[in-house]
């Protein structure tokens, strides 16, 4: 696959509070020859705010985002964060309708001319790019660490505007996870929700959504929460002092998938920027390692056994060829159809179990 | 004919007997309401319909006309919808070159069970028709006139 | 409890939220997935479809009065899971404007803090944080709203005290104030586009 | 040896085997050739083939059906044999296909056009051609015309100037005319709007005479004498004279020709007032080449008498 | 030509948005019409004396009547006419009912489209011809699609009475979905006690031959005589030799195979007998899990009968049987209720249907009447119902209610208490169903006396936690969220029709709705007939219904069919293709389409003509849309008469 070369909105956030997803996005899709052009002197989408108070108002700032990347040519879009996304795609849909654009144009002025798309940077990660050309760019494969993936509620939802994976219970973000070598454990609350913004005006609300989440993570056996959205990473890993006082007792780490790709890629420290999280990673590493040790260990003994096999059969192979030579022309076909006898009683065997 | 005057226009429907006959009627059940200006011909299946009765109509004066038959796989009479849709198909390239507008002329597929389609096809394409306005009448006689070219 | 008077039924009210949401709310038949899913449920004072019932039955004060439209996360489970396809999201949203427009705010510390979000973004062209939180702050007096969490984030630099002002930032302000002068009111608009429609066929005839 | 000798001793050869073979001879006018009836050796002198070789020899087929026949054929007239054989209506193995490639005929109102002061073409005395121009004998002297501003519409738009199926071919393939849209005339008769279009054909059809020459000449027209034109049952039309039913007797013309009709152009050419009545057949054919891919004289099913269950180019309306 | 024209109010059905006087009235212009008058109601017995006497007071030749929809009450008149000596056939409706009076409250506009309606009436009518039937001989069988309960009962009536009984069931065993339950609401009693006797019954009768394992292949022909094609599938067993002792399925080492008859709940052989009581009692090879076929070798069955049954080279066979009518009573599947992710979407083994659970509870089923959590074989202590899944759903389109979730979850909830004392059970559901006998009491019992807890609200979320499943639901009752811990969650999934239904129907050539059941001939007055004549329905292919109900309609579809077999000779349909032979010029386009194969060439004085075969032509008309020159025209649909209906209309 050639090179990508998109719009990218990096949203508020970036600058701020999930300054690592920004970070290791960029490293990352460098690395990939995703070309990333961001929309010069973007603004904010709005967010929950904008579209709380009005749908035209909340199209409208998107409607400028978009009039900024059509200045610099721009129409197809990314971005990493899935609450700037919906809103951003809302808006194109929404302005579809003839009434509803007029009114946004009441407040932008500034009609939009050209065809616009939307996407996550997950999306592009698995539709674009693809898990098995990622596989092939692990050199630091992840083997040994037990994530649990959380998509959080907008990735995928609504169904309709998303149209991006199963909104129940999707797996691309397994898939990708499982290239970096990761192994991506059962999650059954993927899609639950945080609480997104409303942990700051509402203190009961972390604890018990975020909290559901880290306990069942913890539960399945994880050693860490890998996230897509820098509101559900907040809630997870900032507020983690918040949910341990509320009675659930689960330390994990809570880094992004971009971060992992970093490491798996084998980035410098600063592009996948863990030091950013609040709390520690190194642990869950740590951890993974001895087990990735273990497991080498035990794939090492397995291959011994079965090179050792093969080595035994190709012995009694040498034996059986030596003896049919002794016993002329016929010997042959008789061989061959012993090799394939011992080869149906193994198949058989194996069906048995 | 005693059209009421600005309030309806011509508009005549062939309907098969099995499936869109019955959904006008289950329509008429459900007392889904719908324009008056259609008036509906039975026939026992849409292969029956042959294009020219619906050029009889537009000729003759209707300001649309609507057939509905069947719908795919579910002719009474196994084939004849599929035969009528490639006729009535092939029939819509002939009204602009006679400078009929084809937007007169439709066909459908509603089935006895779907009086709501059936409300809303009739709705819609009367509306449609309404919005083109009575059709110019083929004079019988016309003033001996040179046209441009 | 107080007793409902079904008889009024506030119907403009009924349509204001179906126009506004683009749903029919008559096609709830309250079968309850909606608060079934909903994560913030344990916070409303009306689950959502007890408020989806009380858009149904025009009770038109309760519902922009209530808390649990304010306090509506925008998860979409809601709508993912209604079996009508009604976008339960999008009638909560609905609500809330409707509310907003009537300034009714039934979960103070909700609707402030949006308010603080909008300025920040009005001012700046961009949300920043440590604004917002400050202008939250401000606004309801809950001066110590998360400030446990401070010596956790701001060692990690992500917490820039000074905002990203963008270029454009007077666009965004006038994209704003326009807002707030009702230059995109539904009527307003489409008796422009009616006007635009008459005035374009007056040039063609 | 000439086009003409090759042709003739491919009839000859013929000749046994077949009660006659139609092709041209001379005609009433020196511009008009006529069909010609070849059924000895002797009947060959008056045979030619060639710019005047304008009537559709096809078109007596179906009444020869029940011998064998030979006939020749332009390229056009081939499709006319092709689709009467994939009707059914002629027996393609009692038919003898004698084709020669075919540059093109005459059509005689554009002669009519260029002489138009100077005499009538029933005046014209004498024909000759000279490469790309002919030589017309006039009362008023020599005329000069170049063959392609006298030539037939459909000839400037002819993909199968050679008899595709013809049993014997003489002479050489000449090279189809390769045109973007074969159907650009009817694009931009259509261009005109509804109106001018429709005002067009209540004009037209004022003066049409109800002669039906269009339908006789027609090789697919094989109804005759059973023609819906003047039966009472069903009863179709009236007798009378006004523009709409003589506009529904080209409309019924033109259905009845949906998907069967080659585009040979003899319905127009016929014509006594030069009503332009192929243009109806032409848009149907147009529908049914778009829908279908299919274009009549091939040898196929027609696309009417047929059907798909699932029509991939048949967007129907949803009704959403 | 004499017109009598009758304007029928309808009560007020017709004459509260027409003005019937005035139609009449109009009516009396129309040419050839010499009496018309405005009726009360035209189908009760005074209208039809009324219409009746002014026939031979006015010497009437024809009768126009403008009431409801031809489709109603047609041969109601039809017949009226006929007793007043006036032929069936000169007679024609306007529907200005279901067409005019119930669609628009504008009298002005009603009354003169039903003017209109009733000229295009009388312009067809001057153009009528009179029409005579021709009889002919009838196959006195009777095809029975399908062994569930409706199916049985259908044919064990028609047998008793008489009529030869051809039985197709697609399984290996006949007994249909019931078959599967363990007990019946509202009684409790042994679905396979009932049911069993019933299906011995079937393999008894001398009447009934029943094809197992076997399927419809290709329907020809009209009423009272079908030509039928069934497909029997091999079953690699000779059900001739084969006694059932079932020492194959005891030996059969594959014994991983999807037990089909046991909705997958515990593994089966690759060569079964799919329960005790099966009818029959034949076992057959499941070609994708048997060894032999798939590996080439294993013969263990071969060589273990005791009467050589076995025999692999089997293949599907044809056979051809002619029939006069068709019951269809291909009954129901299960929705597929995978499609919800939020439940787990089948990823979560305590998640099981309620068919599952049927078998589960079944002493004859595979846990021997044990419930047990298939993850781990523990007893459940908490067993959460969930109503309404794949029912009352338009996101996955299925918004209709099956119908009978509601009472055979109250059912799994009491035999749930009955198997397990210490059990609770929870039952979410939106409403309760019971408007049958006995049924809303039976609801009561279960929270009454055995302790069910019914929670008003859907389940929005089940997922695994800890060894258990949590469901996450609403109490809408109490207005709030709820959680159940839960052992065990059962769905009652709800029922679409069945796999394949459409393309039955479109064999059969009846219609079906947008959901694959199939369509009565009229909802009311026509609940088992279709409108393909000699096709009748039975049980749930029809829609949704319970056992009674199923039986019910077995018997009215029996009694139907015997109605018409009970005759030696039809009539056909005068309503008929003929040619007229001077203007046919034999082009073949007719024989070309039609789709009855009704069209024949014939020879006349040297000419190809085309021919009717009048026994075969079922009247649908799309020959006479293909002849150019209307030679072949179709009775009382010919092209004068549509022609005239047209011209009434739109007459410049």
């Amino acid at each position: 696959m050639s090179s990508i070369n998109v719009g990218y909105f990096p949203g508020c956030s970036g600058l701020g509070t999930s300054m690592e997803y920004e970070r290791s996005t960029r490293a990352v899709c460098r690395e990939l020859g995703i070309g990333l052009r961001e929309i010069p002197d973007w603004n904010c989408c709005g967010s929950t705010p904008a579209h709380s108070t009005d749908s035209a108002l909340s199209a409208a700032l998107a409607s400028r985002v978009f009039a900024q990347g059509e200045n610099a040519g721009i129409g197809d879009v990314i971005t990493p964060c899935p609450s700037c996304l919906k809103n951003l795609r809302v808006a194109l849909e929404h302005m579809e309708d003839p009434l509803f654009s007029a009114r946004v144009e009441a407040l932008t002025e500034r009609p939009l001319k050209m065809q616009h798309s939307i996407r996550s940077v997950l999306q592009v990660m698995v539709e674009d790019v693809g898990t098995e050309r990622i596989r092939g760019r692990v050199r630091r494969s992840l083997k040994g660490l037990k994530v649990v993936p959380y998509y959080g509620c907008l990735m995928t939802r609504p169904e309709k505007v998303m149209r991006f994976d199963d909104p129940e219970n999707p797996v691309a973000l397994d898939r990708l996870l499982e290239a970096l070598g990761a192994e991506v454990l059962p999650f059954p609350l993927k899609t639950d929700c945080c609480g997104g913004s409303f942990s700051i005006p509402s203190r009961k609300v972390t604890p018990r959504l975020a909290g559901r989440i880290l306990d069942m993570a913890g539960e399945v056996g994880a050693d860490l929460v890998v996230v897509a959205c820098p509101l559900c990473q907040m809630n997870l890993d900032l507020r983690q002092g918040q949910i341990r006082a509320g009675g659930i007792d689960r330390v994990l780490p809570v880094p992004y998938f971009t971060q992992l790709m970093a490491r798996a890629f084998a980035l410098p420290e600063a592009d996948a920027a863990f030091n950013k999280l609040v709390e520690d990673i190194e642990p869950a590493f740590a951890c993974m390692q001895r087990r990735a040790a273990d497991i080498e260990a035990e794939e090492r003994k397995a291959a011994a056994a079965e090179a050792e096999k093969a080595r035994l059969a190709a012995e009694r192979a040498a034996k059986a060829a030596e003896k049919a030579k002794d016993a002329g022309p016929d010997g042959a076909g008789a061989k061959s159809a012993g090799a394939k006898k011992t080869k149906g009683k193994a198949d058989a065997g194996g069906g048995d179990v | 004919m005693s059209v009421l005057e600005g309030k309806e226009l011509r508009i005549v429907g062939f309907l098969c007997n099995w499936c869109s006959y019955g959904g006008a009627d289950t329509a008429g059940v459900g007392r889904f309401t719908q324009p008056t200006d259609l008036r509906i011909v039975r026939v026992p299946c849409s292969g029956r319909i042959n294009p020219l009765f619906v050029m009889k109509a537009l000729i003759g004066g209707a300001d649309g006309v609507l057939v509905s038959g069947c719908h795919p796989r579910d002719c009474h009479y196994a084939e004849g919808n599929y035969y009528a849709r490639r006729r009535l198909e092939v029939l819509k390239g002939l009204l602009p070159v006679l400078g009929i507008d084809p937007r007169r002329f439709e066909y459908t597929w509603v089935s006895a069970s779907e009086g709501q389609r059936w409300q809303h096809v009739v709705s819609s394409f009367t509306a449609q028709i309404h919005a083109l306005g009575p059709a110019a009448r083929f004079t019988e006689a016309p003033e001996p006139a040179r046209l441009g070219a | 409890m107080e007793t409902v008077c079904l008889n009024r039924s506030d119907d403009a009210f009924v349509k204001a939220v179906e126009d506004e949401s683009g749903q029919r709310v008559s096609r709830c038949y309250q079968c309850g997935n909606c608060t079934a899913g909903c994560p913030m449920s344990f916070t409303f004072d009306y689950s959502v479809s007890r408020i989806m019932r009380l858009i149904q039955a025009g009770q038109k004060e309760q519902v922009l009065s209530s808390g649990a439209v304010w306090l509506c996360a925008g998860c979409e489970t809601c709508t993912q899971r209604c079996p009508n396809e009604i976008n339960v999201a999008g009638v909560m949203d609905a609500c809330r404007h409707i509310a907003g427009r009537e300034r009714k705010f039934g979960a103070r510390a909700v609707s402030a803090f949006f308010k603080a979000f909008m300025d920040s973004v009005r001012f700046n062209g961009r949300s920043h944080e440590v604004g917002t939180m400050a202008l939250y702050m401000l606004y309801t007096g809950r001066v110590w709203t998360d400030v446990e969490l401070a010596p956790k984030i701001l060692p990690k630099g992500k917490m820039p005290l000074l905002p990203h002002r963008i270029a454009g930032r007077r666009e965004v302000a006038e994209i704003i104030s326009r807002f707030k002068q009702g230059l995109s009111d539904p009527d307003l608009v489409r008796a422009g586009l009616d006007a635009q429609g008459k005035s374009a066929k007056e040039a063609v005839s | 040896m000439s086009i003409q000798d090759e042709l003739k001793s491919a009839i000859t050869a013929a000749l046994p085997d077949v009660s006659c073979v139609v092709g041209w001879g001379a005609g009433p006018e020196p511009l008009r050739a006529a069909p010609l009836f070849i059924r000895g050796e002797a009947d060959l002198e008056g045979f030619s083939a060639g710019f005047l070789s304008v009537n559709n020899p096809a078109l007596y087929l179906p009444s020869l059906k029940g011998s064998k026949v030979g006939v020749v054929v332009k390229g056009c007239d081939a499709r006319s044999v092709g689709q009467l054989a994939a009707e059914t209506l002629i027996k393609r193995e009692e038919v003898h296909v004698i084709g020669y490639p075919c540059r093109g005929v005459i059509d005689v109102d554009k002669v009519a056009a260029k002489l138009a002061g100077a005499c009538e073409t029933g005046e014209v005395a004498a024909l000759r051609e000279d490469g790309d121009d002919v030589l017309l004998n006039t009362p008023k002297g020599e005329v000069r015309l170049a063959k392609k501003d006298i030539t037939a519409d459909k000839c400037g738009r002819c993909a199968f100037p050679n008899a595709g199926n013809a049993d014997v071919f003489v002479g050489e393939r000449c090279a189809p005319v390769v045109t973007e849209d074969g159907y650009a005339d009817i694009a931009d008769f259509e261009a005109r709007g509804l109106d001018e279009l429709k005002a067009f054909w209540e004009q037209e059809m004022s003066r049409c005479i109800r002669c039906y020459a269009c339908r006789n000449a027609c090789p697919l027209c094989v109804c005759r004498d059973q023609c819906v034109a003047m039966s009472r049952e069903p009863h179709w039309l009236s007798q009378g004279d006004g523009v709409r039913d003589k506009l529904f007797f080209q409309i019924i013309h033109a259905v009845h020709l949906s998907g069967r009709c080659t585009g040979c152009g003899e319905c127009e050419r016929a014509c006594p007032l030069g009503i332009p009545v192929l243009k109806l057949k032409r848009a149907l054919s147009r529908r049914v080449e778009k829908l279908f891919g299919y274009k009549a004289g091939g040898g196929d099913t027609p696309p009417l008498l047929t059907f798909l269950v699932e029509e991939p180019t048949i967007k129907e309306r949803d009704w959403k | 030509m004499k017109i009598g024209v009758f304007i029928c109010h309808c009560g007020s059905n017709i004459a509260g948005t027409v003005d019937c006087a005035a139609v009449a009235e109009r009516a009396s212009t129309y040419p050839d019409v010499v009496y018309a008058t405005d009726i009360m109601y035209a189908c009760a017995e005074p209208g039809q004396d009324a219409i009746i006497a002014a026939i031979k007071k006015h010497g009437l030749t024809g009768v126009v009547v403008a009431s409801c929809t031809p489709r109603m009450h047609e041969p109601t008149f039809r017949k009226a006419v006929e007793r007043a000596g006036v032929n069936r056939y000169m007679f024609e409706m306007a529907n200005i009912r279901e067409h005019v009076s119930w669609i628009g409250k504008d009298i002005e506009a009603n009354t003169n489209k039903a003017a209109e309606l009733v000229r295009m009436a009388a312009a067809k009518l001057r153009l009528d011809r009179e029409l005579k039937p021709k009889s002919f001989p009838v196959t006195k069988r009777l095809l029975v699609i399908g062994g569930g309960v409706a199916g049985i009962q259908a044919a064990l009536d028609a047998a008793d009475a008489g009529l030869e009984v051809v039985m197709v069931e697609k399984q290996p065993t006949i007994g249909g979905k019931m078959a599967k339950l363990d007990k019946t609401f509202p009684t409790v009693d042994c679905s396979s006690c009932i049911l069993g006797p019933r299906m011995v019954d079937v393999a008894q009768h001398p009447n009934i031959t029943l094809y197992a394992y076997a399927e419809l292949e290709e329907v020809s022909g009209y009423v009272g005589n079908f030509d039928v094609k069934i497909r029997k599938k091999a079953t690699y067993v000779d059900w001739d030799k084969c006694t059932g002792c079932g020492l194959c399925t005891e030996k059969c080492p594959s014994k991983k195979s999807y037990d089909r008859f046991n909705e997958g709940v515990g593994p089966t052989t690759a060569i079964i007998i799919p329960f005790p009581q099966a009818i029959p009692k034949k076992a057959s090879i499941e070609r994708e899990y048997c060894r032999q076929f798939n590996k080439g070798k294993c013969g263990v069955c071969a060589k273990v009968c005791p009467t050589g049954a076995v025999n692999y080279e089997m293949q599907d066979e044809t056979v051809e049987v002619k029939v006069g009518g068709i019951v269809a009573a291909t009954g129901y599947d299960l929705v597929d209720w995978k499609v919800y992710s939020e439940y787990g979407g089948g990823r979560y083994p305590d998640v099981v249907t309620s068919l599952q659970y049927e078998r589960m509870l079944s002493a004859s089923g595979p846990t021997g009447g044990h419930v047990k959590r298939p993850s781990d074989g523990t007893e459940p202590v908490n067993v959460v119902f969930v109503q309404c899944v794949g029912s009352r759903d338009p996101s996955i389109g299925r918004p209709y209610c099956s119908g009978f979730c509601c009472m055979y979850t109250a059912k799994q909830a009491i035999l749930t208490k009955d198997h397990i004392p210490g059990s609770q059970s929870y039952v979410f559901y939106m409403d309760i169903r019971s408007p049958g006998k006995g049924y809303d009491e039976f609801t009561r019992r279960v929270q009454e006396e055995y302790g069910a807890r019914y929670v008003r609200g859907r389940v929005s979320m089940i997922y695994p936690k800890g060894g258990k499943l949590m469901v996450r639901g609403a109490d809408t009752l109490m207005g709030t969220q709820v959680e159940v811990e839960a052992d065990l969650v059962v769905l009652a999934v709800g029922a679409e029709a069945s796999a394949n239904s459409s393309a039955l129907a479109e064999k059969l050539r009846i219609s079906y709705d947008g959901y694959g059941f199939f369509m009565e001939g009229h909802p009311k007055l026509k609940p088992v007939e279709t409108n393909t004549a000699g096709v009748f329905l039975a049980g749930s292919c029809q829609g949704l219904k319970d056992i009674p109900s199923s039986v019910a309609q077995g018997s009215a579809a029996a009694a139907k069919a015997l109605g018409l077999l009970s005759r030696d000779m039809l009539d056909s349909d005068p309503q008929i293709a003929s040619v007229s032979v001077n203007r046919c010029v034999g082009c073949r386009k007719c024989i070309e389409v039609c789709p009855f194969k009704a069209i024949q060439e014939v020879d006349m004085r040297g000419q190809p003509k085309a021919e009717v075969i009048e026994t075969v032509c079922q009247g649908c008309g799309l020959c006479n849309a293909t002849c150019p020159q209307g030679a072949i025209q179709l009775s009382h649909f010919t092209d004068n008469q549509i022609l005239a209906e047209v011209e009434a209309l739109c007459r410049f």
